[in-house]
């Protein structure tokens, strides 16, 4: 199994703590991770663009090519990176901010209000969260109890009041995809 | 598995320093290796050594030489620019014979470039930066796992032969998160330092200094550098070889690019490619000889950098036409595809069979695509 | 017979490489003076400069290194916090201090930096053979200001003790000559304070001397000590720039 | 009696020592060095108090001073 | 001849610069080349030009780079320890693409090392001491009238190019007095730069800047200047050929050395041997395809250097195996002898006919006698 | 219809790159103000440094030039002195300024170098992430200072308009801020003033200008406004600290 | 009558302007732009004298204020 | 002709003066020329030493490596340089400084006492024009008036005054090699 997965967004939306709860909790579930940001920003603002890599075999290139998934936050993070999908893929949008651009003929796509329903629990940057939700549901990579217990210890100090709205947004994330796609069984 | 950490390259690096014994740590701040400084800012005051953000790189390794020279195990790093700054400092501490711990997270240069990763910096690590006839010890790892490992190992280094050493990382290495071990026990015992400057009390004066200022004696001191560098050349040279016994062509790259070739390696496998890997882990020493010898085998080296060619010079000069060298690189920030390195190879193959010493693009500045 | 005066232990008997007059030989026999009358030459640890004192390890019988040109503050630094029970002093030139490591002093002194340097002013680059310092008079004539120091095209005289009085950090500053045995033996009580305030942990000293450099002040010797009483002492005032025995603490 | 010892390879012949003596007792040498320097020299005779000062100037340390019973 | 002037090399080349139109110079003081900035310090002033001692050699290359954006000719200029610390400034100039001289007068190292000549600065030099993948274009003249010559011609290269030339001398010819003339009219007519910085007066602003943050910016800049380059490469080459025609051994020497090959030529010509010379005045572009050629023709070359064998692999790299390759150098300050290298030569003759592919040192760390 | 206000034209109209509440775009607005009022866009070069105002490039519409980290007053140096006329200028931040080019910028002030720096003090390397600066304040926490800026470790906040007053050469410095419009145009007034020591080839003149960095000060930008206000002018008392028009010619 | 107009795509939503309004005219949004932030805007029918305040405030220039008769 | 000349002394010993100055005369005698310190001192005191060719042919390697004269000044000078000397060199000692170490077969020795004559003139450094008188006596590399000249424009201002003792210094070196060793005719 090789999970290849690329996350774009702003700066400030929480990309690379999706990714790094994400790898922390696969390798706590004994699986090889790899997991980095593409593009950072010595300019604030601007896209980032991270790349995440879950495999049960050793990881080569820790450079994602092209994605088994692909999030995207904002449109132009999401035009920039569209590249990446291939036949197959499954797209995440946050549809809050990003308006789909094509049909994507073979490529599997959700569109998440992620910004509009984090916004509704009252911390937009828990849209990340939200996506995590609708990801995992989809891709079962990690078990939530394990990936909630990650989000647990990162959540330390001053920020551990931010866990209940996190863990908040992880659940409507999932709750959207399966009432909006009537999803049901894992796909993988 | 529950000794294994998630962590950047940067802060591996940090920690693998400490764990070897590392209580000296002088830094100054610059994008991509910012995680390694504030590690280090964080954890020094916990196993009681110095962390001090110095206020320019060139003061950063001027402490660094102070502490090398007073005995102690000290590291520095920075990123390209900064890298640039402390040639000076570089050359002293091979005058000086200082052991001291370097870490370049390189970066897209010239000028201020950029922050993404690079392989640009080879010549400045490898030829020397600085000035004159000085080599360092350059090691380059190709995950975390292993810069934290070769970090570790260049403190011993730089203390055996008394010479700086460099671990040559870039971007995608120092920010990228993988698990990693410190499996090794933290080092606590280390040799004594007879030469440092300790105050002299009961023993002749030691003095640590890189001018000769009688003629002749700068000469007999370069030699005898010399001698040692030979010494380093014939023992540390280090490498990973996958798969060449039975290929046709050799890749050769060395970190981040390495790993890009073994994927490229596990794809071309189902299509019936026989290729090969050489990764040099050291870059100085260089492993001449293994390419030497690999010349002998193969039909052809592809070299892979992000650079627009610069260990490609160390593998022809270790080649010495035998067999064609041919290069693929990206600069100024990209990072090679194992697609486009597959398509290269795929390019390369046809030619193989026209005679191993037909070398069109020999000779020619890189190709760069 | 009793032995009024002899050279200290700790200076090495042997012709040095100054120039007849030089003031460096002067202040560096003064320290091996103290190191001898304290006995700490086993805790000392000295840095030359790249200056014309470059071979002062050749003169003072402990353990030193060399610091790049500018850098003594910073290698000081990296050695104190090695030996922070050892005496470590920097001996810098005004061009090495005042130019090229500026930042790396006024950091040091701002950092409490727990060093003592010993600062030898003598208006003039006199390794490279006389070119203008930062701290060059007004009107003085150098290789590289041929027609004398001008404020407007070559900027002014620095004060260095005075410019690290306003850095919090520093703990003593003063400024000495050594044109007299009095005022050499002021510059003496003035070190020992410097390495009195370090060997108490109380923070950054430096020690700023006025020295002759009677080659490319074009002067003879004598003439030099007379031309810093009565020009240079005008520029660069004798005194106690900052004390912290005098600071209610 | 003091006596005052000035070292004539050491001595750079600067004349810093020379005006400094409260007695005029030092002097410049007419004659060469090994290195081709005119060097000071006590006058013989002449008087010395043993105030040091001479020693306190002397760039070379080229000085020494003795009281001799 | 009564337009000879009796000069230093170091002299010469701040007059020349002079007369190539250079009016701002901004240097910091260092053994051997003190003599060019205190020539500058004279002449400055007295052609209503500018002269700056910097605080530092940092310092002294930045305001070259403000005086380059700005438009204008400008030259700094340092010795070795002084050289490693523009490193940064270096890569910024050619990452900015701003003319501007550089004059490098070698002194033995690592680290404060010694006054004494030196050519171990080379690989700084040619392969980039500081970071990214950069050029400067580099000379090395042999006498100080070519020293004068090529700093001239330096200043139109720079701004041919926009890119940083350095001048590569030694602290020999740095400090040599001999004859030179300055037969060139003084430049007083410049192509306009529309590229400076000048004030945005009646025209879209300028910007000069080497930072390049948007993905794909910095690779698209890096592979034009590669382009450049390669026009560099092109069009510049520089090199003398003495005596290769009839040679069966080519010595291979630049600067101070190439002179005393002469020496060795001359010598040896009465004992009826055959030795040529190729004398690389370029060092990059390096005379790649003269030295391929030669070696279609002689049986070896030997390479001398005040190095512990830096160029040397510039020829190995043009050569590629060819023939065989040999080295003589002296570092740390050492001069190599004629009588020494005539020996040298001596010793390869007799190989010389046992086959060309026979290359016993090849590959090895390089001999320094 | 009457513009009230409408941003400067020299003011590139585009989203910066700026955090919300950063300083840099106020101040770097204010220039543009200068500029358009004084119709000097043409007349004007710029130096953008290499710190969070690295693309002021971007919003500025007049010939600028990058300048390496810490390096500003040796390029704007070697510009001036191409261009006597023009008005130059650099904008630089306190990690910048402070630290790695306080050599740098000692010098020009000593030079009496006739150029305008604009001085970003925000307490913070903002750009690298917020590592402690020269000027972060005693208790601050910084990444590099996690438990607060302490003398003993770290030294002490460096002043430096108090540090330059010292140098012969500068002729202007002034401390502001921009934490109500009253202040705002204060600003705008030193900055002004700054220019003008320049047209009237006084020397050197710098403004200090408190700047949030809501970011890495781990506040919002009201509560960032109100700490300079509160705690930042404490360690950093606002005034002129050198006016060539207050001293005697 | 004074008219402020607050660019939604300049401002970042920093609420310098807020406090700043001696009318207490102005309010940040509930409403996201296109980058996902809250931005400022003028409160209808709110009094505004023109003092500018608002605009010298405003990091991003967002902010024109214009009188219309 | 080819005259290749080591001199070797201390830094103040004005050896630099005098390679120049004989550079200058010989340069403006239409020869070629090339002047050089081997060995400056970055580091003050110790021993200088200067190498002069001086040719009617182009010269390459400015290095003497054999020496057709070697000038020394001081003892620690001469011995470091002995070297140089070939059968046939001429070899001139400041005698007032130099001790003579070896008989020398085949080498023709000169011993002048230039620091005594120098010193019995007023000044000291005025040996190297002492010796100076004595080098061209012998070898008549370039014509006195012409090198008068040169020296003329080489002390100019403050200077001024010098000239007079350097051309008696320059006189009695000629004059003291005349006298002592009986010459007559020049060598060359
Ligand atoms: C990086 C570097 N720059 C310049 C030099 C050349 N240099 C040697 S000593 C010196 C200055 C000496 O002046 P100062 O510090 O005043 O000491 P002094 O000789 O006057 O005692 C310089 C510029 C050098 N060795 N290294
Ligand atoms: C030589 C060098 N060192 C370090 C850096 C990394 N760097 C970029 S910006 C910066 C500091 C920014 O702080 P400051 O000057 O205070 O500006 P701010 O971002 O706070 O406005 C540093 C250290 C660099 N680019 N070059
Ligand atoms: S040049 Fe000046 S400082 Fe240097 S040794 Fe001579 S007198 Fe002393
Ligand atoms: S000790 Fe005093 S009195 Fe005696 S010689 Fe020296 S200076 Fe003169
Ligand atoms: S002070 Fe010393 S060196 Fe100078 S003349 Fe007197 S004895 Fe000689
Ligand atoms: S990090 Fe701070 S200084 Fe930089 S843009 Fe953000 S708020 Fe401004
Ligand atoms: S101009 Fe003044 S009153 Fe009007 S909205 Fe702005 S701050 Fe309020
Ligand atoms: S001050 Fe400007 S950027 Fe901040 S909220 Fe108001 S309009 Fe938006
Ligand atoms: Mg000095
Ligand atoms: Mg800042």
């Amino acid at each position: 199994m090789t999970e290849k997965v690329i996350l774009v967004g702003y700066g400030g939306q929480g990309m690379m703590l999706f990714g790094r709860l994400l790898a922390q909790a696969a390798m706590l579930d004994g699986k090889q991770v790899t997991f980095f940001p593409s593009y950072g920003t010595e300019v604030r603002g601007g896209t980032a663009c991270y790349h995440l890599i879950v495999s049960t075999e050793e990881i080569y290139s820790p450079v994602v090519e092209e994605a088994d998934t692909l999030i995207a936050m904002n449109q132009p993070a999401y035009l920039k990176s569209r590249d990446y999908l291939r036949p197959n893929s499954l797209l995440l949008l946050n549809s809050s901010m990003v308006r789909r651009e094509d049909n994507y003929n073979g490529i599997e796509v959700y569109e998440i209000p992620a910004t509009e329903i984090a916004n509704e629990l009252g911390n937009v940057v828990a849209s990340n969260m939200v996506m995590m939700g609708a990801y995992n549901y989809i891709k079962k990579l990690i078990s939530i109890p394990l990936f909630l217990n990650c989000l647990k210890q990162t959540l330390r100090g001053k920020k551990a009041a931010l866990y209940e709205i996190n863990k908040l947004a992880l659940e409507r994330g999932e709750e959207y995809l399966k009432n909006a796609y009537l999803l049901k069984a894992p796909t993988i | 598995m529950s000794n294994k950490h998630l962590m950047t390259g940067n802060e591996a690096a940090a920690e693998a320093a400490i764990q070897a014994g590392c209580r000296y740590y002088y830094g100054y701040p610059i994008t991509p290796q910012n995680e390694l400084m504030n590690h280090m800012a964080m954890r020094m005051p916990q196993v009681g050594g110095t962390f001090i953000q110095a206020e320019s790189e060139i003061a950063a390794i001027y402490m660094a030489y102070g502490s090398a020279a007073a005995g102690a195990r000290v590291m520095t790093s920075s990123s390209s620019p900064g890298i640039s700054l402390k040639q000076e400092g570089i050359s002293y501490l091979a005058g000086s014979e200082l052991p001291c711990v370097i870490v370049n997270v390189q970066r897209g240069g010239p000028g201020l470039g950029d922050i993404s990763p690079s392989q640009a910096d080879y010549f400045q690590a490898v030829k020397g930066g600085g000035h004159g006839d000085y080599h360092t010890l350059v090691l380059a790892p190709s995950s975390v796992q292993e810069l934290a490992d070769l970090v570790y190992d260049a403190f011993d280094l730089a203390d055996r032969y008394r010479n700086p050493v460099m671990v040559l990382g870039d971007a995608q290495l120092g920010q990228m998160v993988e698990p990693v071990e410190f499996s090794r026990p933290p080092r606590t015992y280390f040799p004594k330092k007879k030469w440092a400057i300790t105050g002299a009390e009961g023993r002749p004066r030691n003095i640590i200094k890189s001018f000769y200022p009688v003629k002749g004696e700068l000469e007999e001191f370069n030699l005898y550098l010399q001698r040692k560098y030979q010494k380093i050349e014939e023992k540390e040279v280090r490498y990973e070889e996958i798969n060449t016994y039975y290929s046709e062509i050799a890749l050769v790259a060395y970190g981040t690019c390495a790993r890009i070739c073994k994927e490229v390696i596990r794809k071309a496998s189902p299509l019936g490619y026989r290729i090969g890997l050489l990764r040099p882990i050291s870059l100085w020493p260089f492993p001449k000889e293994a390419l030497r010898n690999l010349s002998e085998r193969v039909k052809a080296f592809l070299v892979i950098e992000m650079s627009a060619g610069q260990m490609v010079e160390d593998v022809r000069l270790s080649v010495l036409g035998r067999c064609p060298v041919h290069f693929y690189g990206r600069t100024g920030g990209g990072v090679p595809s194992s697609k486009a390195v597959l398509e290269k190879v795929l390019e390369i193959i046809p030619t193989v069979s026209a005679g191993p010493l037909e070398m069109a693009e020999m000779g020619l500045p890189p190709k760069v695509d | 017979m009793e032995v009024l005066y002899s050279p200290p232990e700790t200076l090495i008997r042997t012709s040095t490489h100054y120039c007849p007059g030089c003031g460096h030989g002067i202040v560096q026999r003064l320290i091996a003076e103290i190191i001898d009358e304290w006995g700490i030459r086993g805790k000392t640890i000295g840095l030359a400069p790249v200056g014309c004192a470059v071979l002062a390890y050749n003169y003072l019988d402990i353990d030193m290194s060399e610091a790049a040109h500018g850098r003594p503050p910073a290698v000081a630094t990296g050695i104190k916090r090695v030996h922070p029970d050892k005496l470590v002093f920097s001996y810098q030139g005004d061009g090495d201090l005042a130019a090229i490591g500026l930042a790396e002093t006024i950091h040091a002194a701002n950092r409490g930096e727990n060093i003592t340097v010993i600062f030898t002013n003598n208006a003039v680059y006199g390794m490279t053979n006389g070119q203008m310092a930062p701290t060059t008079l007004l009107g003085q004539r150098t290789l590289t200001s041929p027609e004398g120091r001008s404020s407007s095209a070559h900027g002014y005289p620095l004060r260095i003790c005075e410019l690290l009085a306003t850095v919090e950090g520093s703990s003593y500053l003063e400024r000495v000559s050594i044109t007299s045995p009095e005022n050499i033996n002021k510059a003496k009580e003035a070190i020992k304070k410097g390495f009195k305030t370090q060997m108490e942990k109380r923070g950054f000293s430096l020690i700023e001397i006025l020295c002759p450099c009677p080659v490319y002040w074009r002067m003879g010797a004598v003439e030099s000590m007379r031309f810093i009483d009565e020009e240079m002492t005008r520029t660069y005032p004798l005194g106690v720039f900052k004390d912290w025995e005098k600071i209610a603490t | 009696m003091v006596v005052v010892k000035i070292n004539k390879n050491l001595c750079k012949g600067c004349e810093l020592c020379v005006p400094f003596c409260p007695h005029s007792s030092i002097e410049m040498s007419r004659s060469l060095n090994d290195y081709g320097l005119h060097t000071a020299y006590f006058k013989k005779g002449y008087p010395c108090n043993g105030c040091r000062d001479c020693a306190i100037m002397c760039p070379e340390a080229a000085i020494e001073i003795f009281h001799v019973q």
